[in-house]
């Protein structure tokens, strides 16, 4: 129906004779013949914006989000205020394009500038860039960034990061060539290789079975072998656990859905990027810096820009250009709306509905846990029956139980899990596998 | 034509020369905006649940703000950002148009939003259903034969292209080593190729403005990967003899690889499939309204041809025989690119977008965009050069330089001026091939009045250009940015700044 | 405290000076936004459905505009507004406090926006329940009996309150004349009055700005209706003899009405049923968070006492036995005063706002409020003229009398000029019986912080004032607005414009 | 909870020291005691804002939200565009107060004397008000005017004017003391008396049985009695039908809900007023008019305000404060998506969806019509069952079946209703009848 665009019949052949055309299929003849699509596209006309309505809901109808979440795995179901919501998607916001121009940008470039300085805090460490696309993604490019800096092609991946971000880092080390060499967890922790000389280690902090790693550790192992110390963690358990920066972490960087953004289906989220001071010239992506305008007011500019792909093409630290800003945005308003204490209460209170669905099922028959090391907000299980099935049968009592891996399954509660919902999560559990 | 423009965002000038505190400034100690449900749980402190050496010894300072003032801050920075929704944004290669209300209204449906990407597929059937049909699509749309929806971008998009063009190669058992891209190229293409492992080997573009066939044969041999190519190209000029291009790279055993940044022009017109190429991205932000939400999330998703479709990273949504739908990973994958599904609701925005201009209405779009851009070329025409003044796309690039020597007025000075007229800039110093380059898309949602006031806008300052103009913009929230001193004088964050 | 005043809309001078053509100038013959469902029926024509007599010779012209020009000109509308999301908004008697964004999503709820107000009970058990909650909440806030929440403003529910009062005479066999209110009370007060069908007559208020109870008494008989009370008074100031008040009005057989605009002074300090007020009427869009939408909507909901009940307008949601819910009239209604069941969505949000304050949480917003409004008090004195300084409620009323005096500067000067240090400006020349009045009213909402910068600012504006200030306000969307040339030369549409 | 009282115990202390309190209390000093609320409110504790909007979501799921509906009486199902919802609830819409700084003001102000032009235009007379609380409303206020400006008390009231309609009018009539003539409706339009001196007559076109009136009639029973002619009209009509105005009204009133406001439940809905240019100062409400700021540019502000309660206190022409400009805004920004080609589309497959549903139910038997008057937009049927009863038993057919009036039911069909729905609902009244 082409409802949007408005050129009526009468200016359209206005503007073509005044561009000495008498058809808009002229428009078209620079295009040769052969490669016309004579027939047009095979594809269904357009519909008004109301059946259009009707069949998304149709579509979204047919996905079961009565399911109590109990998965995690790198996505976690927190809640979300109606203030973050109805600020962060003001069409000024989600309308705007990247901040080329800062005289009429100031609105995005300060949201992102508060928000690089949040999320920095969260890392422990002095930079964080305006975002990347997801955690996955960004372990990627903090592995070109750790390889690029110390020169050397591997690269040691503790088994604990979650499996997908490994298989992600995997699939581009194929075209930068780096050697990825896989470390197990025992126990629930990383046990490094005594010796090698990797230019980067990555563990992920809690690791993909919740448990909290032992990141003093990793620092040593890294000062040992001369790598730089790359930490996926999790942003939420800044809340309670020591940052990463402050262990020793050269590159921290997580997946920021948690703040703000609902569970949707894996995306868009939100690729946290930081790094010590030290590294920001090889940052990949934007950054944004305060300055000043003509008149010495205060201003934002994206800024270090020479690291980009736009103007030092094939040399660029990476080729990231459209980012996610509105995540970020979004980010930094609940990260505000949480503020101090409200960060603090939202770790402590994953941790407790956890702890609580934690001791609920390991009293289950059949279930024990898949490590004793400490955990923050999940934790997993080996289960008497193929994980897989007790997903299915565990939807079928209104519970997404988990998310499977090593044979076990991952469980996770948020702050929106209660003691009711737990007890019923643990009561369906039983009986699914009694 | 009525006088006044729809797409002139009259308001713009005004936008608050006052500077808004940071969130930070605002914080007092102990208010609070945050709440949380009633859990019932026992309230076990963290030294309880939590073993000391991994506890902090302090938590993290945020902020602390009153939600009242946390809306406030967030409304008034609002009020100091330009965008699609305020008047025009010619920003060539960008492809800012409106992005219908609908879409944002699809996206937001809580039965796509509250979804877990880990949900099996037997719970998740409405979303599978959805990407599966965007797929079919967005295949039909590239003339394709297969796709993958997880890249987020396309810059995402061209790696895992570039990817899937040496799995392909290793496939066959050979090694290549270089890619080719024009001159013209945007700066992701080179960006991705290192990342890709090649090197890049750049073809000029010949006095068209079109890649020319005779330097490209030249630099052919065996050891080419494959070649990348937007058509139409940044300049907005269809590559006429793509034909003949394809044929030579395929003849040496290379890969076409199709940048869909300047899909919009050809929708429904020509496809990329048609054309030979055998990998293409799509960004579904500029071609598919997602909106650009200040710089992302989009999505770039990769349609491919036969034989490269065993090759795609997985998993895939298929339809399964019994009409539902599962997930599958193609028997050679070169891997996920995205933690999960990928955009996921940028995917939804797409889709709900092909729903409602289907077939025909994505072909009005296509002329739309491409009358709009060569009436605009049209208009200009004796007060900014045009270095290639043939019948363009969806986007014309013109040139300041005449102004830059009459008067030492630079394109930078001219994008700041228009700013100060109520329109966004163009997209200023790319292609680089082009000097003082303004590259204009003014997308087909702007009225023709809306094209006038631009043009008028524009022919004004090219021809009143004076000294004056160094210091433009002078209605804007702040005046020019110091960008140097920014660089010099590094502020990336609060804390910084509080030390500095 | 922190430098930073978070009601400051230090981003206010960018709303727009370029003015905004009317959406009649961005029209554009045959430009269309709307579309319309697929219904499948036959297209029959108007002439097939309808009499020829009936038909309009030509449709009525309204606008041609795209969606595109339609969303950016009411979006660059709103860049040219003041609202309370962008800064402080002391606004005596209005009560402009933050509404939680939590209200306007429970407003917008499908399952109460897509009831149609006709539906049976058995179906509309939901709106039934919340109506009942929120009637025995307001009932318990304001210490009565019975409500009904049909009045959809304050202005409504004073009428209503009227014809109650008015219906229960003439149940006691007697007509009565005259209404008596304060000369501090809201215009609606003695509007309303008249259209109640009764006279108005005047008390004074004494030197301590409280409703002169000798004067009460002298023209008090048994022609007395009832007396109309804002408690506290548009002054701020409570009524301390209210008991004497009540004693004296029921014992000539009136009653006493209270003006609720009020309200937020005193949630859960005291309550005007204990006070002795017969009938109440609230305005949910101040003191329960209804957003004032530039206006309007709001709800006026009346509240009274055991022996009026019979009288209130029907029908009235009631709590079944049966756990369930039905409507109910009252044997002696007065009849509807709305034609469906008021402002349903905006009941809906005054609900939600109760249930998350809570009883506790309610007397939290009177202390914050009345903290706030005495903390400025004692800011401004010495700066401003106090006619009655004593501990006031929430607000307190200031003259600008010393500065007229000593400059020529106005009231209405002041209030231009707060509007250029980003606030919005107090209510000014009311109450009528304090010259040169600025009636500020902060709200519990609003922080010391900026509490602070709107003091520092009202001060620097009496201190600073001169002659200037009558060209103020110079950084706002448009300069002084000549209010007398509209009613001179009335253009109350596009069209008379258009002739004009 | 009180999570919207920002002050800090420190900041409340430091307050209250600085106007020499030392407690919370002592601000309620000047209350009484034997006033004071001793024991506080007897409600709950304040809930997080997550158990708050879960309570609402259940009070909500209580409401049937899935009948078709076939309803009219003055509260129409239309489709309302997403553009529209986004645009008029932005903030600076919804959290702005009456324009009374307009130079603060002029978003509300412009967009206002839009509506009025619009709304002005519908009606087919010279000025529109900036609106009043809704059709019921609107139409005690034209009846005010009119008694003020012919002096005489008589209203003829049209029995074809929805019931709560006049119902609202003769309840407002007891203050002013007007006395109101019912006057009946006859095979469904107004049959007027031969003789009297009304100060007004008031008919409703089309009428509560959808039936269109004659106006032409009724204007010169205006002109025979020196009434005013006051009609209450539905706004949507105007895309086909003569506008009132063009037929002679004085004042014309209406519900403007149709335009872009949902159901709601009755509310908040949309009083519209509008009369000739010769009873502007009689006008109740706000007025906006178009004028100049100090340097010339063009500006809208609130004018005539003389008429006004808050100036002209007990002689005011009403008194109207707060209205409902937020919808009339909503009503604005609809009307300019709707065009004037939208309007006329609308109107006519109102017309069209009435007109199938009434061919497929009068097939039904013992169902008959309730007059043989030309309707538009809806219809009246007379059923062989109690009409409370018949929608009882549509309602578990999941339709909403009509509005019942004067022993017979009232039937409608929007632009939203397809020919499936329409077959649907009259299979089940069929089904129900039998
Ligand atoms: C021609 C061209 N290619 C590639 C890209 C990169 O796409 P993205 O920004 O989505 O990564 C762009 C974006 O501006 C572009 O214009
Ligand atoms: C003291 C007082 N009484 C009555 C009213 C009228 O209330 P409404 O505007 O809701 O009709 C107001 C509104 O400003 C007021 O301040």
């Amino acid at each position: 129906m082409g409802h949007y665009v408005p050129h009526t019949d009468d200016e359209i052949a206005t503007m073509l004779a005044s561009i000495g055309l008498s058809s808009l299929d002229e428009l078209f003849d620079v295009v040769p013949d052969a490669l016309r699509l004579a027939a047009g596209l095979d594809m269904a006309p357009g519909l008004s914006e109301y059946d259009t309505a009707d069949e998304m809901v149709r579509l979204a109808d047919r996905n079961r989000t009565d399911l109590v979440c109990f998965a995690g795995g790198g996505a976690y179901d927190h809640d979300v205020p109606s203030a973050v919501r109805r600020v962060a998607f003001r069409t000024e916001f989600v309308t705007a394009y990247t901040p080329y121009q800062p005289e009429v940008a100031q609105g995005v470039l300060q949201a992102l500038f508060e928000y690089q300085t949040l999320v920095a805090r969260l890392a422990g460490v002095e930079v964080a860039n305006a975002s990347l696309y997801d955690g996955a993604t960004a372990c990627v490019e903090a592995v070109n960034l750790a390889v690029a800096a110390t020169g050397r092609q591997t690269v040691w991946v503790s088994g604990g990061v979650h499996d997908t971000w490994r298989d992600t880092v995997r699939t581009f080390a194929a075209g930068t060539g780096h050697e990825l060499v896989d470390v197990p967890l025992v126990d629930g922790r990383t046990s490094w290789p005594a010796d090698g000389a990797p230019g980067a280690i990555l563990l992920q902090h809690p690791n993909k079975l919740g448990c909290i790693e032992d990141l003093a550790e990793a620092r040593a192992v890294a000062d040992r072998t001369g790598a730089l110390l790359l930490v996926a963690f999790d942003p939420v358990a800044s809340g309670l656990l020591r940052t990463p920066g402050s262990l020793g972490a050269d590159v921290v960087v997580g997946e920021g859905q948690p703040f703000g953004t609902p569970l949707s289906f894996g995306g868009p989220y939100l690729g946290l990027f930081t790094c010590r001071l030290e590294h920001v010239r090889r940052l990949p992506g934007r950054l944004v810096g305060e300055t000043v305008d003509v008149a010495d007011r205060r201003a934002y500019v994206t800024t270090l820009r020479t690291r980009e792909q736009d103007i030092r093409r094939e040399k660029a630290s990476s080729n990231v250009c459209t980012n996610q800003t509105l995540i970020a945005v979004v980010c930094a308003i609940q990260l505000s709306w949480l503020g101090t204490a409200g960060l603090r209460e939202l770790a402590l209170r994953c941790a407790r509905a956890t702890r609580a669905t934690h001791d609920a099922v390991l009293g289950i028959d059949g279930v024990t846990p898949m490590a004793t090391a400490p955990y923050f907000r999940e934790f997993g299980i080996n289960l008497p029956l193929e994980p897989g099935v007790v997903v299915e049968r565990m939807a079928e009592e209104g519970f997404l139980a988990g998310v499977p891996t090593d044979g076990g399954l991952v469980v996770a509660a948020t702050e929106r899990r209660t003691a009711a919902q737990i007890d019923a999560y643990a009561d369906a559990l039983r009986k699914v596998l009694s | 034509m009525s006088s006044a423009a729809g797409g002139k965002a009259t308001s713009i000038p005004l936008m608050g020369r006052d500077d808004e505190p940071t969130i930070f400034e605002l914080s007092e100690p102990g208010r609070v905006a945050a709440s949380f449900r009633d859990q019932g749980l026992p309230e076990w402190t963290a030294e309880e649940l939590l073993p000391d050496w991994a506890l902090a010894d302090e938590s993290v300072h945020l902020t602390e703000v009153s939600e009242r003032d946390l809306v406030a801050h967030f409304t008034r920075l609002s009020h100091r950002q330009y965008s699609v929704d305020l008047g025009a944004y010619p920003l060539g290669s960008c492809t800012m148009k409106y992005n219908p209300k609908l879409c944002d209204e699809a996206a937001a449906l809580p039965g796509l939003a509250n979804v877990h990407p880990s949900a099996p597929a037997s719970c998740t059937q409405g979303w599978l259903e959805l990407l599966a049909d965007l797929g079919d699509a967005l295949c039909e749309v590239t003339g394709m034969a297969a796709i993958t929806l997880q890249p987020p971008a396309g810059a995402a998009g061209e790696l895992t292209g570039l990817l899937l063009m040496r799995a392909w190669h290793e496939a066959q058992g050979r090694q290549r080593t270089k890619v080719i891209i024009p001159d013209s190229a945007h700066g992701t293409n080179p960006a991705s190729v290192t990342l890709g492992g090649y090197q890049t080997v750049t073809v000029p573009s010949d006095d068209r403005g079109l890649v020319d066939l005779e330097a490209l044969r030249t630099v052919l041999d065996d050891d080419v990967a494959g070649i990348m190519l937007t058509n139409p190209n940044t300049l907005g000029l269809f590559e006429e003899d793509i034909a003949d291009i394809a044929a030579a790279v395929h003849g040496v055993g290379g890969l076409l690889y199709y940048d869909g940044a300047n899909l919009n022009a050809i929708l429904g017109v020509t496809r990329p499939g048609d054309m030979g190429f055998d990998i293409v991205h799509m960004n579904l932000h500029k071609t598919f309204a997602v909106p650009h939400g200040g710089g992302g999330p989009g999505a770039g998703p990769v349609a491919v041809s036969e034989r490269l479709a065993p090759f795609l990273p997985g998993p895939i949504p298929e339809r399964r025989d019994d009409g539902g739908f599962g997930w599958m990973t193609p028997e050679r994958s070169i891997g996920r690119v995205h933690g999960w599904h990928g955009n996921a609701l940028a995917l939804a925005r797409a889709w709900s977008y092909i729903l409602v201009n289907g077939g025909d209405g994505l072909r009005r779009v296509a002329e739309g965009a491409v009358l709009n851009a060569n009436w605009v070329r049209h208009q200009l025409r004796g007060h900014y050069d045009i270095p290639f003044d043939r019948p363009n796309m969806h986007e014309c690039v013109v040139s300041a330089t005449n102004v830059r020597k009459r008067v030492g007025v630079k394109a930078i000075d001219v994008a700041k001026r228009l700013l100060e007229e109520g329109f966004h800039s163009p997209t200023t110093y790319f292609p680089l091939i082009v000097d003082e380059a303004l590259m204009i898309e003014p997308t087909e949602t702007e009225s023709p009045q809306t094209l006038a006031a631009l043009c008028e806008a524009l022919i004004r300052i090219a021809d009143d250009a004076s000294d004056a103009d160094h210091d433009a913009p002078r209605t804007t929230p702040v005046g020019r940015v110091d960008e140097a001193r920014a660089a010099r004088r590094l502020i990336p964050t609060w804390d910084a700044r509080q030390e500095a």
